[in-house]
């Protein structure tokens, strides 16, 4: 590509910052130069005890962890089971595309043989919903994505 | 056995309890709130459950999401630890009426002691030593000399209806019972608009002296001898040792007998531990513990019984695994509460451990959560560590407590670590016996 | 007992010793390379001196800069740990000239057992079972014939000038020692230039059984009984264990009795380990080690006696603190040697440990010099922790060790931990009694 | 230096940053000046045991160990003790200030009883020593400066 253009990313920058980090055996460094700021840093974190965690979350729900404190997410207010349906064979409550209104019910969580209807705290368009029939949540779950 | 075992706590006691369930082939699940995401007992656990926000009493104390884990896991049972709804009989019930096991005791048990003046008077009719004293108010100064006379001075008058160390008088001799008796009534009076008083022994300064016990459902009881934990700031243990150093074996043999047909009676099942208060010779019944205490590990080095495996084993149905000519303590164990305060003001400390580096070697038992680079929430207590030390004899063992106080590195947050180095190179200490007001009395010139 | 003892090692084996002086009230002088300036060792001791630049001959086996550190530092005794200088009588006689302790046996005990064929020729004088065989050369089949019935067969025909495993032959019953005999001493004329043969019971696939023993200069010798090291690769020991799993008491009995009369007749004083290999219920007699070894942990954790308390106390002359009787082996412990290498190739892994984190609770202790931040030297053995798990029995120690294996975090070298896991998940581990070539046989389809 | 190009790091001043960093045993630094904005953090070391150890090196010889690696220093070949005069009452071998050239002795080190002559392997000035008479040396600790 011949292109003259000033990439955004200036990775011959980052690298070098990297390898100073390196050589100056830092943790962490930040460069900020007119409008250009770049950080880097290398830290020992506890990875190999992580890694061994098959947490629900882990095994379960893998792609809702990127929307964990996004504020279009509908979060689980509780641990239980998820119904999309209000009973077996009947429609689902909301499916992916509808317009949702504040107040209305999005599912079902079933805790403690209680069955809770979890109503939506927002409104638009639901473009994603995150957890199946009969799917188990736990506190703070994404559910539902609005946008 | 169970196959899967859901735990109800966090922190060292969960990883503990994670432990025990590992050794037994069980499969864990941990739950947690929002902020112990990343906390070692999530880490090390088969599965968790975020069950909740950080605040307790709408996680850790949140029982329906506890049980709704259990359904959504397939938890066969839950294990409380210590602390949150470890003694909460109301709970146990829950638990068991939704058809999982609640790995303690019979709840009815849990609510029976809970109620302390009920507990007392349930030891006492089963035979456990309590602090002698009248059955209810006093009626004249007549009576009140008979009682005086009868338990032996000192006494103290204390008003029924009083509390928060009002209302009270000690009462050296019945001269100054003569003397005191209607002043206190009428101060009670004044103060609680009730004149009603009552008479308990005087116990200046006693030591805090416990028996663990354990009963399974197959009729055997056994105790594992007793825990010194006189060495308390506010009311909170910060050392124990097992066993309690100077006590006469016969005086205890006698006590152990009294307890074990106590909770025989009383049919009791699982871990439990009756607190006494002990002085000049005699045991006093304070409450009982129904329930994993923090302390138990020194009871594990000396006796060399896995209580926590054992607790599970028996609320599983099992027979417990070893009987009472089994218990034959060895050595000498001593256990320091390293937690993360500020070594003036006593203040819990949060923070990033920067960096955790534990002591090792022989005899040395360090039961944490914390690791390099964990943030420890403040939302929860500040115990971060137990180092457990156990030696050939007490002094043996201080040494190796001393050394090994010099090992641990906790950097990122204070800790009193330095408190417990002051209190194992005192000389109070060393020669043993210290009451439960010692370490407050003498903490500013340690 | 000493004031000053000066520790002539490095790594765990000197933190090991360092905390046992400690606990003592010893004060302590770590010496060290230039390499380890930053070495735990050197950390966590009174004093150090660095005795000389990298290479070990130069500084660990610096014999001239060791007694200097101790003239310099006042130290009254050295220990030497194991490896290095432990078992170099001239080193300990050295030491004695220049007026100072070494903290281990006589340096007679140290040469003569250092000698592999005069210890076996020692210790069959003083009734010990080695390996039957004729006495020296075989003249003819005759011969031949009359001490292959008299050992029972199979036996091993070997050239007295062979070696390396070439010049023997396995002969299985009289009929092949006919066939075989003249063949073996042409073979072994056209290979050495020397006809002489001789013979020795073969022994296919034995344990390595192993039996710890301590002497005082008072007349007390102990044996601490014994440890089973059969899971070895290349003639290193990976897992041992204590007690030896399925070897029938009476014939232990009947050993340890034989063993504390040897060392009671050599007048023996300190550590030492007698090394058998245990085939079909007999022990024969392989070496004695006059030190201290990686694996006593194990021991300490069964019989609850501190090795190396003891070692040094008796070295500054005083009595062993316990009797044969107070020795008596509770639960199961097991030694896994962490080391850092390849997994593939066995090839030492230097490099930084980025991060440490060590399995802990109950049953565990994890003796290491190992830190956050530590730069693992590539001039030394590769070592760099043993896990020391105790449970009640064998099957419990072993689940201990796999939840302990999975705890441990070694980021920054790679490690062997993966194949202790899968060791001690083998079904032939679990068994028990594997031998000696087991783990080389198997190590590709664990 | 009059050089026209700018580059966009300035690793000599990271660089002096660092130092400064490990000079004051700091763990992090920030540094902004106009348009330029620079932090370097080091992680944590074992510090809380390296305080403890009472080495010899620590406690006999604090002002040596900014020259371990300087090439103009004689260091120590043995564990011993120095002498810095033949024997008792006589004239030191070197003061500070004399000139001395390769193979010259220096001073004595006692190591098991023997006497073992110290020679110089450098010629120059002697612009300090480091060790007192009589005091105990380990390997690879200054002795001599030479300039």
């Amino acid at each position: 590509m011949a292109s003259k253009e000033t990439k955004f990313i200036d990775k011959k920058s980052i690298k070098e910052l990297a390898d100073i980090l390196d050589e100056l055996e830092l943790t962490e460094l930040s460069y900020q130069k007119g409008d250009v700021s770049i950080s880097v840093s290398k830290g020992t974190t506890l990875s190999a005890a992580s890694t061994k965690t098959a947490s629900i979350e882990d095994s379960k729900v893998v792609s809702d962890k990127d929307y964990r404190d996004d504020p279009r997410v509908i979060k689980s207010p509780m641990v239980g089971t998820v119904y999309l349906q209000p009973e077996p064979g009947a429609n689902k409550f909301i499916n992916e595309g509808d317009s949702i209104s504040s107040g209305q019910t999005m599912l079902i969580i079933e805790a403690m043989k209680t069955m809770n209807p979890i109503e939506s705290n927002l409104q638009g368009k639901i473009s994603k919903i995150f957890v199946q029939n009969e799917e188990a949540v736990e506190f703070g779950q994404p559910l539902v994505l609005v946008e | 056995m169970f196959k899967k075992v859901l735990i109800a706590n966090r922190g060292e006691i969960a990883v503990r309890i994670n432990r025990a369930c590992q050794e037994l082939g069980i499969s864990t699940v941990a739950v947690h709130s929002e902020a112990d995401r990343d906390s070692m007992h999530v880490r090390i656990a088969n599965e968790s459950v975020c069950i909740g926000p950080n605040q307790v009493n709408k996680s850790y104390l949140n029982t329906h999401a506890l049980i709704s884990a259990c359904e959504i896991t397939n938890a066969e049972a839950i294990h409380p630890g210590y602390g949150f709804l470890s003694e909460n009989a109301s709970f146990a019930k829950m638990v068991s009426d939704h058809g999982l096991t609640f790995i303690g005791p019979k709840y009815e048990h849990i609510e029976k002691m809970g109620d302390k003046i009920q507990a007392k008077k349930i030891m006492h009719k089963l035979g456990v030593p309590t602090i002698p004293g009248s059955e209810g108010k006093i009626e004249n100064l007549d009576d009140a000399i008979n009682i005086g006379n009868e338990i032996g001075y000192p006494i103290l008058l204390k008003a029924a209806a009083g509390g928060g160390g009002r209302g009270m008088k000690v009462i050296g001799n019945e001269k100054e019972m003569v003397d005191s008796f209607s002043i206190v009534r009428k101060e009670a009076l004044s103060f609680f608009g009730n004149d009603d008083v009552y008479i308990e022994k005087f116990i200046d300064a006693p030591r805090h002296i416990e028996v663990q016990v354990i009963g399974d459902l197959h009729g055997n009881f056994v105790h594992l001898y007793e825990r010194d934990c006189s060495v308390q700031r506010r009311n909170q243990k910060v050392i124990e040792e097992a066993i309690a150093p100077g006590i006469d074996i016969e005086e205890k043999a006698k006590l152990f007998e009294t307890v074990i047909s106590a909770i025989k009676e009383m049919g009791y099942l699982g871990l439990g531990t009756l607190e006494f208060l002990y002085h000049e010779g005699s045991f006093y019944f304070m409450e009982m513990n129904t329930r994993l205490q923090v302390e138990h590990p020194i009871t594990e080095m000396i006796t060399r019984i896995d209580l926590v495996r054992e607790q599970i084993s028996v609320a599983a149905g099992e027979k417990l695994s070893f009987d009472q000519s089994k218990i034959n303590p060895l050595g000498h164990s001593i256990e320091c509460r390293i937690n993360a305060e500020d070594p003036k003001t006593f203040k819990p400390s949060a923070g990033t451990i920067s960096l955790y580096h534990p002591p090792a070697g022989n005899g040395i038992r360090l039961d944490t959560f914390i690791y390099s680079g964990y943030k420890v929430p403040h939302y929860y207590d500040n115990l971060l560590a137990k180092l457990i030390v156990t030696g050939r004899d007490r002094d043996h063992a201080i040494r190796r407590a001393l050394r090994s106080l010099d090992e641990i590195i906790i950097e990122g947050t204070v800790t009193n670590i330095e408190l417990h180095k002051k209190i194992l190179s005192s000389e109070a200490f060393k020669k043993g016996s210290v009451s439960i007001k010692w370490l407050e009395e003498n903490i500013e010139s340690l």
